[in-house]
């Protein structure tokens, strides 16, 4: 029972403040709308905070949930990039009038990937997965009168069911073939015959649609455009990241017996995934597109350091993906500002920002470099172990190929800062007053990429953890 | 019934599988689009089930993985259909060529 | 052996009168300039006349043999272990002789201008370039290192560049001195390779070590002998690139079409470097590695030899046509330095055989005085009357006698006649010549007799002559005519010098190698040259004396021949079409062309292709998602098809 | 000495301008600190001296060596020898100049000074970096901030020469990473793991199939930032576009990264296949040099015509380094040196002209002599200086390289050099056609006359630079002394493996 | 050939013809039926296998839940008479070659592998059984699944009840 607490505290908690805001929803009435959110937000950060303490490594029920320090670790990376979320969705949030719900539904999503994340059994794992897809396809319709909101919800749950088809299949023939669901079971009987590897790629193919790689990316742009941006932030960052971190584990431990197999799969969605993302990224005029595709374009990096399957590899995934939080939501609190309060969302219309608004253009400035990889942001660390792990299997092809494409993505990226700090424009946006809670996210990113590449101990720490 | 071979059973679900993929392709009601994929999730229930009893009656896990689909099915309809109401709301109609606006 | 540290003010002194003026003259003053720089000047002149003095009666004279003192020696850039670069001074007869030339007449044409650019705003930095000038020169004649002359020899030109251009709103000021520098830098860079190619076999830059290694059977001698190029030992191309470039320097042929504009710079300027100094410096390099010339390789003299001989004639038969008085006096001072090359081309080393190389020294030394006399006469003349052209001029002998006089002296020296300075050395060369080769010394006695005739044409046109204009032609007081004091001092002086300076005791001081020369001038070898140098005289007086269409007449006679030396025999059109057609149209433009569109156009097209990519698939994102499912499926069934059977493991 | 110092003082600096008030305080604080750098870098040229003359014969001196990524074994290790304190200390002038040309820039003046320090701070830290990874790091640093300072200052088609240099460059790096990840893994601290330390690295001798697979890559990688013919292109775009001081930094510091890093990560690394491919870079380099210089005569803006010229300066840095012999290396580092102070004075000159004229057409300009003496004798110097004229830094320069060339036996190397000499002929035709055009002649437009001399900041900027081109002209042998044991070092390695 | 195994073969084709009917016929409405028709039919299967229970939840979930639920939905959004649109030629002819290069590889995968029974001793599928188990915390226990598709279950209504609630505007 006291493992029970201390093993499940991230998802008991979370499934705590689930409950506690069913209650205020349905009996009690007193709470404003206002008083709620900032109570919420103190209760996501508490949630944060204890996810540092009582970490124990374990296995619960049989081996269904098991978790160590890297699995808490990375359940705190979520918290985090759930907390800034919350905060600089806040503008659209006050009026909003689901507000709790939204919240239901986001923590459940999050719970979905925590289970996910610590699973030791393919039906925990889709479990998880549904639990946090089904409620963010609902979340991405929350822009209730926009036409654009429905549409990309539908899009998602058709797709998405779609994919969870294959995915399953995939899971029979494992199923079938090895005659276990336990993670552990599966790696003893794999022998990499081939109707093993078609299943290995049908359950790939389900992970490449949630890490939205090519050619399972299609949704992704639609969707991130149509859906309210603190949705298309934790779409790109959270359930990314945390689909992310189940591949690496999956990969590493469960595939281990057909490494050769996922090498290879992993090498052609990669450099597909990286190459179109930026080719379809240049020509877009949305910057929630623009950062639909280049998250797409991250997600073929963050392939290149799972193709490394080491340590390293595991220790800069992991590591990505925080800087990838910061970096990512830095500039998705910018866009949600400036849309929430002028509801411009166009490129052309960031034309000459800077003149008005020196602050939010810096965050989307340092946001955007640390994106392209540019030191001394911590994405150029990111990307840098990323590549390092990638090249440990010794394809310098494949490197290049990565680090050519880091120039290429640089090319949009200084398109957004150019119009910021460069183009002049005859009716730019006009001075703008941040709020505090997304002002605060701001600098939570700004610190954030400043700090995570130079300290040199954080990836250390990661790295500790992750043999 | 071991007469019948599992491979009879799985191409069943096979075809069936490939069925409902056949009529996402096609249809372009967004509800007969889901029955399609209900299409899907059954044959794979088949699967699991045969897989189950043909080769690991030891265990249960084929069964109760059945079970969690046709729940989690539900659920996945419940919500699609929700959100397909809301769509006819706003686009007045639920051809998915009429809900394609973003692109490129 | 006396102590020589002073040697070195010689040339510092100018140099600190270059940066004083240079800082401060125009603002500070602007008109005391001439007389600071004057002065700075005359104390180093008068270091150097010491100097001259200790080294040929009391340190440098060893028992009636002339050595080579090193006066001081600092090392300046090391390049390795043993080649380096040493700024140092190097004390022989030539070196000695020179720096009693240049600072004299360098002093003579600070004097000269005081008068002659008085009122001009940018005197002050006039003589600031004056003061660079002679510390380059300066340093150029002491120097005891081949990149230390090389180094010199690059100050030099660039200082002649920014004095040709001191007119700096005149265009034609401006394009000359641009011609002037980058013929002589075209000739430098044979210069640089060469000293290169020296370097590199003798693996020295020292004069001493180089001359001694290359005249020796030393092991440097025989791997640069070995080591060929195109069937030339290299040390062969060394040499002549160096000839090279003090070609440029000296205005040789081909190199010599830079001179004649440069006469666009203020007279005294010519007077001082394109006549006395800078232009001699090719003759004094050539003299400097003379040893390495006589002793290894004679076929590099025999070319220093016929190119000298050449441009002595073709100078002095263009200098016949021109009309315009310092050209004549360019091509007359080209056709002189053709004297001196050939004179050391036919020259050997040592005794009796050195006599060239004692005469061309010697040509030199005179050469200098009256030239410079004539400059600064014609800079005189210009001064009073404002143009160049002949036939503006005429009748001035009455307006301005002093000035007559010193011409009439300086063009009697040049044409040779007893018992004036020029004379003395024109025998000794023509003697050499006579000795060494009879073509070279019948070309020889053919241009001296032009000489005559030329220089006289123009001293009778300039003083005789009435002019076409109604004369007088400026009706002033006589002495107004001559400019002010500081003009005709030192026209004196010259004058003076180029009267006696043939009496100077030359063979036993500058010789070859050192040990002094027995000459004998033998009055019946003397016969001929006189007799050319009187009629080519008369001729000028029968001709030009009073204005008169005889000139015409003959220059229709000669017909082609005449219109090709008045055009120069066209080099500049062929040096034009070379640069601009050739190098210009058929190099520059290319270059550019193709960088603009093929290097850099590449790297656009690499962009636009990447554009145009991303357009072309952006239909893959129709917005339908069915289509999606599409893609799906087949991106399952690609890599299931891929991976079972096309990459096996 | 503490060489950290030399990477927190432009830090400290960028800082204090970030919360500056007006553009008054903020220039004073720029130049302060950017003074304070050039007194650091001149007591570190003095501290050097003193610890080389008490015979202390280390590689690097003033070490500094912390684990930073302690997995991957990347350290923040710093040191310097004779060829970092040479850039240093080019860095350092060109700084304060750059500043002081800018005094008077009102617009944005904080952000300015804050991209121009904080470029300066790569390229301190890149120049002191032993660790590859935190010299790669520094390297990147360093393009940014030249992107936005062209883009938003800039001049012309400034968007178009931003983007092309920043994408040009960020290839340049790309190709230096992949090199350098290939060369990481090809090394062996004995234990197994791999190293980034540039010292270790030079101690072990890497295969030479790894040297000939990653030579060209870190080569031709930082030949894209020190102008490698043919993808020198960002060149002169980038400086006719950049503002002044910008242009000097392209110029003067960032195209000396470049350089840099092809003799100490590329030569000195993998020396073998640095022999193998020397004739292909001396073979480029002169190709540079010679058709930099043709290419050059045909320009007509002032600012093109330096940008090309310095194509070709640049080529003699890669032809000393493709020789491989001491000297050659010697040179090539005197050249970066001479060519960093000689073209930011250059553009220094360029700039004061054109923000009085408005114009950079040499056509259009003449005469300025009579109206701006001191910025036309500054140009002349300029000038001369880039033609190689004896007692300017140019001179010295190249002719330590053409005697470095000439060391090296063989026709090709033998033919690349007397080209190479040949250019000298052709700078100077360029360079006076321009002197004689802008400076001399007659005063094209009369509003000319009214134009005033350079401001007391133009004057001090410009007379730094020319102090220190004078100062290498005339004195030439310190900055020999200073370099050449470290190049003796680099060409000890090369032919230790037998050349 | 034993009943047991016609009657499987006819079950299959029943399911099969069905579901092809199901996304082939041009009237929504009977497509629901035949889908109904088709999803009784995997029950039928089911039960042909002795799994009682999942066969009663087939029936229970899918024809007493899911497919009302489309029914109900197709009658709201649709009306029931009116015939669906054709889809285009190009997209038939894509789905079809899709299929069947899908179907063909899958099939002659599954055909290719041979399936190893375990010789482990089965355990009967009855009801308890599987009662025991879900709720279970012990070996083979589902309780923790069971909690998390309840959360799910929860989730997904509360999105639907706020997507689908009528906005007052």
């Amino acid at each position: 029972m006291n493992d029970l607490l201390t093993l499940m505290k991230s998802e008991l908690i979370v499934t705590i403040i689930i409950i506690f805001l069913l209650f205020t929803k349905v009996a009690s009435k007193e709470w404003s709308n206002e008083s709620l959110l900032n109570f919420i937000n103190f209760l996501l950060l508490i949630n944060l905070v204890a996810g540092f303490f009582f970490q124990k490594d374990g296995v619960l029920f049989n081996d269904m949930f098991r978790t160590d320090k890297l699995i808490v670790l990375e359940k705190n990376i979520l918290n985090l990039g759930l907390l800034i979320i919350s905060l600089l969705a806040h503008g659209w949030l006050k009026k909003h009038r689901h507000m709790p719900e939204f919240y239901i539904l986001l923590l459940s999503t999050l719970l979905g990937m925590f289970f996910m994340i610590s699973a030791g059994n393919l039906l925990m794992f889709y479990l998880g997965l549904e639990l946090s897809t089904i409620p963010l396809a609902a979340l991405v319709n929350f822009d209730l009168e926009k036409r654009q909101s429905s549409e990309a919800a539908m899009k998602l749950i058709i797709s998405s069911a779609f994919s969870s088809g294959f995915l399953l299949l995939g899971i029979s023939f494992i199923y079938g073939t090895t005659g276990s669901t336990q993670f552990n079971g599966i790696a003893q009987h794999l022998d990499g015959s081939p109707l093993q590897v078609f299943a290995f790629i049908l359950l790939m193919a389900g992970f490449a649609f949630k890490i939205s790689a090519v050619p399972f990316h299609l949704w992704t742009a639609d969707v991130y455009e149509g859906a309210p941006v603190a949705i298309t932030a934790y779409l790109s960052v959270i359930s990314k990241g945390a689909f992310f971190f189940v591949l690496v584990s999956v990969l590493y431990s469960v595939f281990n017996p057909m490494s050769e197999t996922w090498y290879r799969v992993v090498l052609i969605l990669s450099v597909l995934t990286m190459l179109v993302g930026n080719l379809f990224a240049i020509r877009q005029n949305n910057l929630k597109r623009l950062l639909a595709f280049s998250s797409i374009a991250q997600a073929g990096f963050v392939l290149v350091g799972i193709s490394g399957s080491s340590v390293a590899g595991t220790a800069s995934v992991v590591y990505f993906i925080l800087v990838y939080i910061f970096s990512n939501l830095g500039a998705f609190a910018v866009v949600a500002v400036i849309s929430s309060q002028t509801g411009k969302e166009n490129i052309s219309d960031y034309k000459g920002l800077y003149a008005a608004n020196p602050f939010l253009s810096c965050i989307l400035a340092i946001s955007l470099f640390s994106l392209a990889g540019i030191p001394p942001t911590a994405g150029f660390f990111g990307k840098f172990f990323l590549l390092i792990a990638g090249a440990g299997k010794g394809n310098y092809i494949f490197i290049s190929i990565a680090a050519l494409n880091m120039v290429l993505s640089l090319y949009y990226y200084l398109v957004v800062v150019k119009a910021v700090f460069m183009d002049s424009n005859e009716s730019p946006i006009e001075k703008l007053t941040v709020p505090v809670f997304p002002k605060i996210s701001m600098i939570i990113c700004l610190s954030g990429i400043v700090v995570t590449g130079i300290a040199g101990w954080i990836y250390d720490y990661i790295y500790s953890l992750s043999q | 019934m071991n007469e019948i071979p599992l491979t009879h059973i799985l191409f069943l679900s096979t075809a069936l599988f490939f069925t409902g993929m056949y009529g996402l392709f096609t249809r372009r009601n967004m509800i007969t689009m889901l029955m399609s994929i209900e299409l899907m999730l059954n044959s794979v229930n088949i699967n699991f089930v045969s897989f189950n009893k043909y080769l690991y009656p030891d265990k249960l896990d084929g069964i109760f993985f059945t079970i969690f689909i046709i729940t989690i099915a539900a659920a996945e309809a419940a919500v699609a259909i929700a959100i397909i109401i809301n769509l006819y709301r706003s686009h007045q109609s639920i051809d998915v060529e009429d809900a394609g606006e973003m692109k490129y | 052996m006396p102590h020589y540290t002073y040697i070195a003010l010689i040339p510092i002194l100018p140099l600190a009168g270059f940066v004083l003026l240079g800082l401060f003259g125009r603002r500070y003053f602007s008109a005391s300039s001439g007389i600071i720089g004057t002065a700075i000047l005359s104390i180093s002149c008068l270091l150097a006349f010491y100097t001259a003095y200790q080294y040929f009666f009391e340190g440098g004279n060893v028992n009636g043999h002339y050595q080579q003192i090193i006066a001081m020696k600092y090392t300046w850039l090391q390049f390795s272990s043993n080649v380096s670069v040493d700024m140092g001074i190097l004390l022989d007869p030539i070196s000695v002789m020179m720096i009693v030339i240049v600072p004299f007449i360098s002093l003579m044409v600070h004097i000269f201008s005081l008068g002659y650019l008085k009122g001009e705003e940018r005197f002050a930095t006039y003589y600031a370039f004056l003061g660079l000038f002679t510390f380059s020169m300066i340093g150029l004649v002491l120097s005891a290192n081949i990149f230390q002359l090389y180094i010199f020899w690059e100050l030099v030109g660039i200082s002649s560049y920014l004095l040709i251009g001191f007119y700096f709103d005149k265009p034609a000021a401006v394009a000359a001195s641009k011609k002037a520098f980058i013929v002589t830098r075209f000739a430098d860079l044979g210069f640089l390779v060469g000293i290169l190619i020296l370097s590199f076999h003798a693996e020295t830059l020292d004069f001493q070590t180089l001359i001694s290694r290359l005249t020796s059977q030393s092991p440097q001698f025989l791997n640069i002998t070995a080591a060929s190029f195109l069937g030339i030992s290299a040390l062969t191309w060394g040499l002549v690139l160096v000839f090279i470039g003090g070609a440029g320097k000296s205005a040789m042929f081909p190199l010599h079409i830079w001179l004649p504009d440069a006469m666009e710079g203020p007279t005294p300027v010519s007077a001082l470097i394109h006549a006395a100094t800078m232009v001699v410096a090719g003759v004094y390099l050539v003299a400097r590695l003379f040893p390495v010339y006589a002793l290894s390789d004679p076929g590099a003299l025999k070319m220093v030899m016929y190119t000298g001989a050449f441009s002595a004639l073709l100078a002095a038969v263009i200098a016949c046509t021109q009309t315009d008085i310092k050209r004549v006096l360019a091509y007359s001072t080209m056709s002189q330095i053709g004297f001196m090359m050939f004179a050391l081309g036919v020259s050997k080393y040592g005794g009796e055989e050195g006599l060239g190389y004692m005469a061309s020294m010697f040509h030199l030394f005179t050469h200098a005085f009256f030239k410079s006399l004539l400059f600064l006469c014609a800079g005189a003349v210009i001064h009073l009357v404002h143009s160049n052209e002949i036939k503006n001029m005429g009748n001035l002998r009455k307006i301005m006698p002093i000035t007559n006089i010193c011409f009439l002296v300086g063009c009697l020296a040049i044409s040779g006649l007893p018992p004036f300075s020029g004379f003395f050395s024109k025998e000794e060369i023509l003697h050499a010549a006579f000795q060494a080769d009879k073509f070279i010394f019948s070309i020889a006695l053919l241009t001296s007799g032009l000489t005559a005739f030329y220089i006289f044409r123009l001293y009778f046109s300039i003083f005789y002559a009435t002019t076409s204009s109604p004369e007088p032609l400026h009706p002033v007081s006589s002495n107004h005519g001559e400019g002010t004091l500081t003009m005709k001092i030192p026209l004196i002086i010259l004058a003076i010098c180029a009267l006696l300076a043939g009496f100077v005791p030359f063979a036993n001081y500058v010789t070859s190698d050192g040990d002094p020369l027995k000459t004998n001038l033998s009055i019946g070898f003397s016969i001929a040259p006189l007799l050319l140098a009187v009629t080519g005289i008369l001729l000028a007086k029968w001709l030009y004396q009073k204005r008169n269409n005889g000139p015409e007449k003959i220059a229709a006679s000669l017909g082609g021949l005449y219109k090709a030396a008045y055009k120069k025999f066209y080099m500049d059109e062929v040096y034009i079409f070379l640069t601009k057609k050739i190098i210009f149209n058929l190099v520059g433009r290319p270059a550019a062309w193709i960088d603009t569109n093929i290097v850099d156009g590449s790297v656009n097209l690499l962009a636009s292709f990447t554009g145009a990519v991303s357009e072309r698939i952006k239909t893959v994102q129709s917005g339908k998602v069915q289509q999606y499912a599409l893609y799906f499926f087949a991106g399952i069934a690609g890599l299931t098809v891929l991976l079972i059977y096309v990459w096996k493991i | 000495m503490n060489l950290s110092l030399l990477i927190l003082v432009p830090f400290l600096t960028a800082m204090a301008i970030l919360f500056c008030r007006g553009s008054k305080q903020v220039r004073v604080v720029a130049l302060s600190g950017a003074s304070l750098q050039l007194l650091l870098s001149a007591v570190l040229l003095v501290d050097y001296c003193k610890e080389r003359s008490s015979g202390n014969t280390a590689p690097m001196l003033f070490e500094y060596n912390q684990a930073w990524f302690s997995n991957l074994h990347i350290n923040y290790h710093i040191g310097v020898d004779g060829i970092s304190i040479a850039m240093i200390l080019l860095t350092a002038f060109i700084v304060i100049a750059g500043i002081l040309v800018s005094w008077s820039l009102e617009s944005m003046s904080k952000e300015f000074y804050f991209l121009l320090i904080f470029l300066s701070l790569g390229a301190y830290g890149f120049f002191i970096s032993l660790d590859l990874f935190t010299l790669f790091f520094f390297l990147e640093v360093a393009v940014i901030p030249k992107f936005l300072l062209i883009g938003i200052w800039g001049s012309g088609k400034k968007e178009y020469s931003a983007m092309k240099l920043a994408l040009m460059l960020m290839g340049g790096s790309a190709l230096v990473f992949v090199g350098l990840i290939g060369l990481y893994f090809s090394t062996n601290t004995g234990d197994g793991s791999h190293s980034f330390d540039l010292l270790q690295i030079s101690q072990m001798n890497i295969p030479l199939e790894t040297q000939r697979i990653f030579f060209p890559f870190v080569f031709i990688g930082f030949g894209i930032f020190g102008a490698l013919f043919p993808f020198h292109t960002w060149v002169p775009d980038g400086h006719s576009s950049a503002p002044t001081a910008a242009s000097m930094f392209l110029a003067g510091i960032s195209m000396k990264l470049g350089g840099y890093g092809c003799l100490r990560v590329a030569t000195y690394l993998m020396p073998d296949a640095a022999q193998e491919y020397s004739p292909v870079i001396i073979v480029l380099a002169t190709i540079a040099i010679i058709y930099g210089a043709f290419a050059t005569m045909m320009q007509k803006d002032l600012k093109y015509i330096n940008a090309y010229s310095s194509v070709s300066h640049c080529g003699f840095v890669l032809l000393g380094i493709g020789m491989l012999t001491k000297t050659a290396f010697t040179g090539a580092v005197m050249q970066m040196v001479s060519h960093g102070l000689m073209t930011a004075l250059f553009f220094a000159a360029i700039g004061m002209i054109y923000s009085r004229t408005h114009t950079r057409m040499v056509a259009q300009l003449g005469g300025l002599l009579k109206m701006m003496p001191f910025i036309s004798t500054v140009f002349v110097l300029a000038g001369l200086c880039s033609l190689g004229l004896p007692g300017l830094s140019g001179f010295v320069a190249e002719v330590t390289v053409f005697m470095g060339s000439w060391q090296r036996p063989g026709a090709l190397y033998r033919i690349a050099t007397i080209l190479s000499c040949a250019s000298i002929v052709v700078t100077a035709v360029y360079i006076l056609r321009a002197v004689g055009q802008t400076v001399m002649g007659p005063v094209t437009h009369n509003y000319f006359n009214g134009l005033a001399d350079a401001s007391w900041n133009e004057k001090m900027a410009s007379l730094i630079l020319v102090a220190g081109i004078v100062i290498i002209g005339v004195t030439p042998f310190w900055l020999y002394d200073l370099v050449a044991p470290a190049t003796d070092l680099i060409i000890k390695k090369i032919t230790s493996n037998g050349f | 050939m034993s009943a047991y195994a016609i009657i499987f073969y006819l079950l299959s084709v029943f399911i099969l013809v069905t579901g092809i009917l199901a996304v082939s016929t041009r009237k929504i409405f009977r497509s629901a039926i035949f889908l109904l028709f088709s999803l009784i039919g995997i029950a039928g299967l089911f039960f042909w296998m002795q799994m009682e229970f999942i066969a009663a939840v087939q029936v229970v979930v899918y024809a007493g839940g899911i497919v009302v639920l489309i029914i109900f939905s197709i009658f709201l959004t649709q009306q029931s008479g009116k015939e669906l649109q054709k889809p285009t030629r190009s997209r038939i002819f894509f789905s079809l070659l899709s299929v069947i290069a899908g179907f063909v590889l899958t099939y002659f995968l599954i055909q290719q592998y041979s399936f190893q029974p375990t010789s482990a001793t089965a355990t009967a599928v009855s009801v308890s059984n599987i009662g025991t188990q879900l709720l279970s915390t012990s070996e083979h226990g589902y309780i923790l699944p069971f909690e998390v598709v309840s959360i799910l279950l929860l989730a997904s209504m509360i999105g639907c009840i706020v997507i689908a609630m009528k906005v007052e505007s």
